[in-house]
């Protein structure tokens, strides 16, 4: 049966201090609990490969602990690839470009991570459109620079086999207001769309119709649930509100919250997705039981409707 | 000899789980109630200069503790209501970056926005690492004898500002100045500036922590409460990321009492040189702060019994 | 894709799971909110199982947690088929039937294990051929042999009409041991007494892993695969007054597949050249994490010894 | 008032990453270090006439002679814990005891296996010089069959049994527990006590007495100078389904919840309670359970600083 979807494990994993352990049962006894089953990318890779991942999705913040330990980062995806894992791609923050003058720089940064995708043998960057909107949500000048930093950065990413995709957060500055209006602007050559099922229901969308309207521009996914569809401006404007005091979560496993999964795989069906699928367990206080969980999901689950 | 307790226990990089919850601040919250109930009326925080904002509650940032606690005064509340009433230290480590003069313009800056912090929390000592890791110094090291002459002339000036925070200087077992190198530095460094003796800093880079403190006397301005049973055979301290030793998987730090380091010689050397500042538990080991918390004052009952 | 000759289960290992479901997960995570709430209800356990690519899960004879949880050994074999999952098996003791008198009460304990397995639909009994050495009263005597044989046979043959297939399971602890092993196996009748090939446990008892599989492949029927570190262990330790299976300090006589010593490559080259076919059960006994074990334990059999034979 | 720290804070048998710690002795003998560096010196233990399959904590005599060397040794080692009394001990009648469905056919066979556990168990905490023991009144209605019908006759040979095994208690003070899963929940209590030999005391559980229905500051004034200990918990949960009467009661299946909570953590009038047990002119060992928290260092420092909020009323 041929396969259409290939799943990738967003990498909340923070810092991994080891390549591998060889003196794993030593170091277990050091402490004699679980902590040392979670301290190498050895581990971390096996989990994916034994949870039936066939990519990671790397997240930037994890790059400089990664080069501590493989300052080539063909190495770690070699590392990755002997075990069964390979990097779908990466995670970037556009920032500031809603003014004209942090465009070239806004370029410049996605150079260098074009650059590391490729070297990871990645094929996407998915990107959030902006920093937090509590900083000033976009005027018509922000819009359009947005609009124009987006396609620069796109067309570097093309050049270079690889996909930029807009990924906005619920919390970022360019928001309902102006969400489609922007992607519509934006020269579908350069600049794809990645669906964050969670995001863009808490910005107010209805999952399913977003991506029968978009489906061309989709070119991957953040799979995540919510139980906080619609989210009103003032939680979504506020400062920082994405960790919250008291450990609310925003985000689910898939089925663990309200959004219509099987709709939406019904409809990437009808319109034939091919690619990478990334899930994403950001907020869960275990990634391996998230990891674990998911992989049934969307095979026993999800895998009916569409695989 | 006063005691507190180090929040550098709780670990906030590393993948473990339920890792997440340090995000949040109820957890803060909580933990701050869980070391007063532990017999810990101070504590000693990392500092953070906070560039990475507020999206984690880690209370070690100017901007964390207005954006998450209302501020300065407000953030002493919350410690207060947990019977925490004294804020003992903040320490930093500064990155190596470019050039001699680069260098050591950054290692003021930082320690000139510690001293201001710490002014505010009304800390007693502030501690600063002579230097960053060794494999991350790159052309520096060629200059070394320039740098050292530098960094000890910013020190003096440095405690020109520190009006009554004592500023301590640590030497990791990963640093130039590691283990006996400390003292002849410190010898040229004005006398106001004191050592910041991490007891596991200086047994790893081969010496012994009851000696280290005789030979430091009275200049010892805080002293670092850890243990560790590593012993750096293979010149860990050179490479990168030592704290994670290639060369076999192991926790460099244990929690205070589950290592080699002989505490009551330590603590008989302290009271010989009249020491009578802040000794602050740090327990690095253990990823359940509760059980850190209570094998600390357990080591200390044990210590001081 | 080549015709898959292995089944695999796991060992259920979970301890108690209270919940058959837990429909307001995100209200019981916020009680906590640390992993507990991630590992309380049997629908976790069985998503995590799959989640894994395994095929089954072999449970303990204990049967109060799932009638507790389910209401009914039914309901409970039930709901795991709904998942997509088998009961391979169970396992069980024997009890002291190397002495004579007591051969009628051990039998009529297993004969409970054997409906209780094909209550749930279960092909394997994997039984421990007795109680523990150092404080049965090792090592067996002549008689202690021939009661050992005739039980084994006796309850092997109330199995076989039940369509179970019990397998002599021996632990290194175990009263029938190093010097009275073979005769046994050799002794028992070969219609009704089968083996389950515990990896670890015949290596720590003494013997060469893959000689034994080579020797007896004929009479192996299942497997418990799990690794140990410590092959070979001295007559003191196996022999040891108090129960040896858990330390004082801790240490581990089992681990995941793959971490330990033992050769399974070697191992699986010879069930491809005896054309194994049916379950194998993977067994994480004393790992802090089941879930990373289990899925360890996933990559090295999909990943690694799938290559050689699967 | 003496306070202790109960043991039953550690669970032992549902899942949770690091369980497997709990069966090994390097996990005991390092907790009782951490109980006694969280300033308690006293603790109550679980009993289990039969040894805990494959698990060695040191609360059956058993286990006690064979991993701790006996009776002697085990209270050096928790004096230099810090830890100079077994305050007391308890046995759950739910796991197994004598109350299992074996002895639920006849009141006779169900009161009997409880009074042969219960002569175990007080000779068990004579041994390691305890100053009371708990006996839950019954396990949970669920597991009771046919013996409800009978439940006059039941709490009649219950009381009989409890006034011989006061004679045999020496200077142990035996008290009893009413879960809210049992036949003498809540308010019920009172009725029983008034027949029951003087010498028998109350266990007032404080979560279990809410969950019942029954408000815990009341429960204390009536139960007044019969009290023989207090066990200090806390709660959140109520019982609108009743849940007490099902199978496994502690797993609400309603609604995954944990009943009990850590000290200060929980709904009860802690204040209240502390109030009414000096009214009461009480001197005898309450112990704190924390039955919530699965990191047991977070359950002991929980306690202490509950503990320190109410020492400052």
């Amino acid at each position: 049966m041929e396969k259409n979807i290939r799943y990738s494990y967003m990498s909340h994993w923070k810092d991994i201090p080891y390549r591998e352990i060889p003196n794993f049962r030593d170091f277990y006894y050091e402490d004699k609990t679980n902590y040392a089953y979670y301290q190498s990318w050895d581990q971390i890779f096996k989990y994916h490969a034994g949870c039936g991942y066939e990519g990671m999705e790397v997240a930037p913040w994890d790059l400089f602990a990664i080069r501590t330990l493989f300052p080539d980062l063909r190495e770690f995806r070699a590392f990755a690839e002997e075990r069964g894992v390979e990097i779908s791609g990466m995670f970037h923050g556009m920032n500031g470009g809603r003014f004209k003058e942090n465009i070239p720089r806004n370029v410049e940064q996605t150079k260098a991570a074009v650059e590391n995708v490729v070297l990871l043998g990645g094929k996407h960057l998915n990107v959030c459109p902006g920093e937090n909107y509590a900083d000033g949500g976009l005027d018509e000048e922000g819009i359009l620079n947005t609009i124009e930093c987006l396609n620069e950065m796109g067309r570097v990413c093309e050049d270079n086999g690889v996909k930029l995709g807009v990924h906005n957060e619920f919390f970022c500055i360019m928001n309902k207001p102006n969400h489609k209006r922007i992607i519509e602007a934006t020269d579908p050559r350069y600049v794809h769309y990645c669906l964050d099922t969670a995001q863009v229901s808490i910005i107010g969308e209805d999952l399913c119709k977003f991506y029968d309207d978009y489906h061309e521009r989709i070119v991957t996914f953040h799979l995540k649930d919510t139980a906080d569809p619609k989210l009103p401006d003032e939680i979504r404007y506020a400062p920082f509100p994405e960790i919250q005091d008291d450990g609310h979560r925003w985000f689910w496993e898939l089925g663990f919250g309200v959004l219509d999964f099987e709709g939406l795989f019904t409809l990437m069906k009808k319109h034939g997705f091919k690619g990478w699928a990334t899930v994403e367990t950001d907020g869960t206080p275990d990634l391996l039981a998230s990891m674990a969980y998911t992989g049934y999901y969307v095979r026993n689950v999800l895998g009916k409707i569409y695989c | 000899m006063k005691t507190a307790f180090s929040l550098e226990t709780v670990n906030t990089r590393y993948q473990e789980p339920n890792r997440n919850r340090v995000e949040s601040k109820y957890y803060w919250e909580e933990l701050f109630q869980l070391v007063g109930a532990g017999g810990f009326h101070a504590v000693e925080l990392p500092y953070d200069p906070g560039f990475m904002g507020a999206r984690c509650c880690f209370p070690f940032s100017k901007v964390v503790m207005d954006v998450k606690f209302g501020g300065v005064e407000g953030f002493k509340k919350v410690l207060a209501d947990a019977k925490i009433d004294k804020i003992a230290g903040i320490f930093a480590s500064p990155r190596a970056a470019g050039s001699v003069e680069q260098y050591v313009e950054g290692f003021k800056r930082s320690v000139k926005g510690m001293l201001g912090l710490a002014g505010e929390l009304g800390c007693d000592y502030v501690t600063v690492s002579a230097s960053p890791e060794y494999c991350t110094m790159g052309a520096l090291l060629d200059k070394k004898a320039e740098l050292l002459d530098a960094l000890a002339a910013a020190l003096g000036e440095l405690a020109d500002e520190a009006g009554d925070i004592k500023l301590c200087v640590r030497n990791e077992f990963w640093g130039i100045l590691r283990g006996a190198g400390m003292h002849d530095f410190m010898a040229k460094v004005d006398k106001r500036v004191g050592y910041c003796v991490d007891l596991a800093h200086i047994k790893i880079a081969g010496e012994d922590p009851a000696e280290f403190i005789r030979k430091a006397g009275d200049r010892v301005g805080v002293v670092i409460l850890t243990d560790t049973c590593f012993e750096d055979k293979d010149e860990v301290w050179k490479g990168p990321a030592p704290a994670f030793p290639r060369t076999g998987a192991t926790q460099v730090f244990k929690d205070l009492g589950q290592g080699s380091v002989d505490l009551c010689a330590v603590f008989a050397a302290l009271k010989e040189v009249g020491f009578d500042g802040w000794a602050t538990v740090d327990n690095r080991q253990t990823r359940q702060v509760s059980r850190g918390i209570l094998r600390a004052r357990y080591a200390l009952n044990a210590v001081e019994g | 894709m080549a015709e898959k000759n292995i089944k695999y289960s796991f060992m259920n290992h979970w301890k108690t799971l209270p919940y058959k479901e837990i429909p307001n997960f995100r209200d019981f995570y916020y009680e906590d909110k640390t992993n507990y709430a991630y590992y309380q209800s049997w629908e976790q356990i069985l998503n995590y199982t799959l989640g894994c690519g395994f095929e089954g899960i072999e449970i303990w004879p204990m049967a109060a947690p799932y009638i507790e949880t389910f209401g009914s050994l039914k309901d409970f074999k039930d709901y795991v088929n709904s998942k997509g999952l088998g009961i391979s098996g169970s396992f069980c003791g024997m009890g002291p039937g190397h002495i004579k008198e007591n051969i009628p009460a051990c039998v009529e304990s297993v004969k409970k294990t054997v409906d209780l397995v094909a209550a749930v639909g279960g092909r394997h009994l994997n039984i421990c051929p007795g109680v523990n050495y150092g404080e049965g009263g090792g090592p067996l005597t002549e008689d202690g042999i021939r009661n050992t044989i005739d039980c084994l046979n006796e309850m092997g043959r109330y199995a076989e009409d039940h369509g179970v297939l019990m397998g002599i399971h021996n632990e290194f602890f175990c009263i029938m041991n190093k010097d009275n092993h073979k005769r046994i196996i050799e002794a028992t009748d070969p219609k009704y007494v089968h083996y389950c090939l515990d990896t670890a446990q015949v290596s720590i008892i003494g013997e060469d892993l893959c000689t034994f599989y080579d020797d007896y492949h004929d009479r192996i029927v299942t497997f418990h695969l799990k690794d140990t570190a410590s092959p070979k262990m001295p007559d003191e330790v196996r022999y040891a007054a108090s129960n040896p299976e858990i330390q004082d300090d801790g240490w581990r006589w089992f681990w995941e597949p793959g971490l330990g010593v033992l050769d399974f490559p070697g191992l699986f080259k010879l069930m491809k050249k005896h054309g194994f076919k049916g379950w194998a059960t993977v067994e994480t006994d004393g790992s802090p994490d089941l879930l990373a074990s289990m899925a360890h334990s996933s990559y090295y059999i999909h990943t690694v010894l799938d290559k050689i034979y699967r | 008032m003496k306070i202790a720290f109960s043991l039953d804070t550690v669970n032992r048998s549902y899942q949770e990453p690091n369980l497997n710690r709990t069966a090994l002795k390097f996990y005991w003998d390092e907790l009782f270090k951490l109980v006694g560096a969280g300033g308690f010196d006293a603790i109550e233990m679980p009993f289990s006439a039969m040894p805990k399959v494959r698990s060695w904590d040191p609360f059956s005599k058993a286990q006690l002679e064979a991993r701790y060397g006996g009776a002697e040794p085990f209270a050096k080692q928790l004096k230099e814990a810090g830890i100079s009394k077994v305050a007391g001990l308890f046995f759950t009648p739910s796991v197994g005891g004598p109350f299992g469905s074996a002895s639920v056919a006849s009141a006779d066979g169900f009161v009997g296996g409880m009074k042969n556990t219960a002569e175990k168990l007080l000779a068990y905490a004579e041994e390691l010089g305890c100053e009371y023991v708990i006996i839950s009144a019954s396990p949970e209605v669920s597991s009771m069959g046919g013996l409800l019908e009978k439940e006059e006759e039941v709490l009649d040979k219950l009381a009989a049994a409890y006034s011989e095994l006061a004679d045999k208690a020496g200077n142990i003070k035996i008290c009893i527990r009413n879960e809210f899963w049992g036949i003498l929940r809540g308010d019920k209590m009172h009725d029983f006590m008034a027949k029951v030999d003087e010498r028998i005391g109350y266990c007032v559980d404080l979560a279990h007495v809410k969950i019942a229905g029954s408000d815990p500051v009341e429960f204390i004034r009536r139960a007044g100078s019969r009290i023989g200990c207090v066990s200090l918990t806390d709660t959140c949960f109520e019982d609108k389904a009743e849940c007490w009467k099902q199978p496994n009661p502690l797993f609400p299946v309603t609604g995954a919840t944990q009943i009990f909570r850590d000290l200060g953590q929980g709904g009860i009038d802690l204040k209240g309670v502390f109030a009414a047990l000096k009214e009461a002119g009480f001197d005898g060992w309450a112990t704190v359970s924390n039955r919530q928290s699965k990191q047991v260092s977070r359950g002991i420092l929980r306690a202490r600083y509950a503990l320190n909020a109410l020492e400052e009323v």
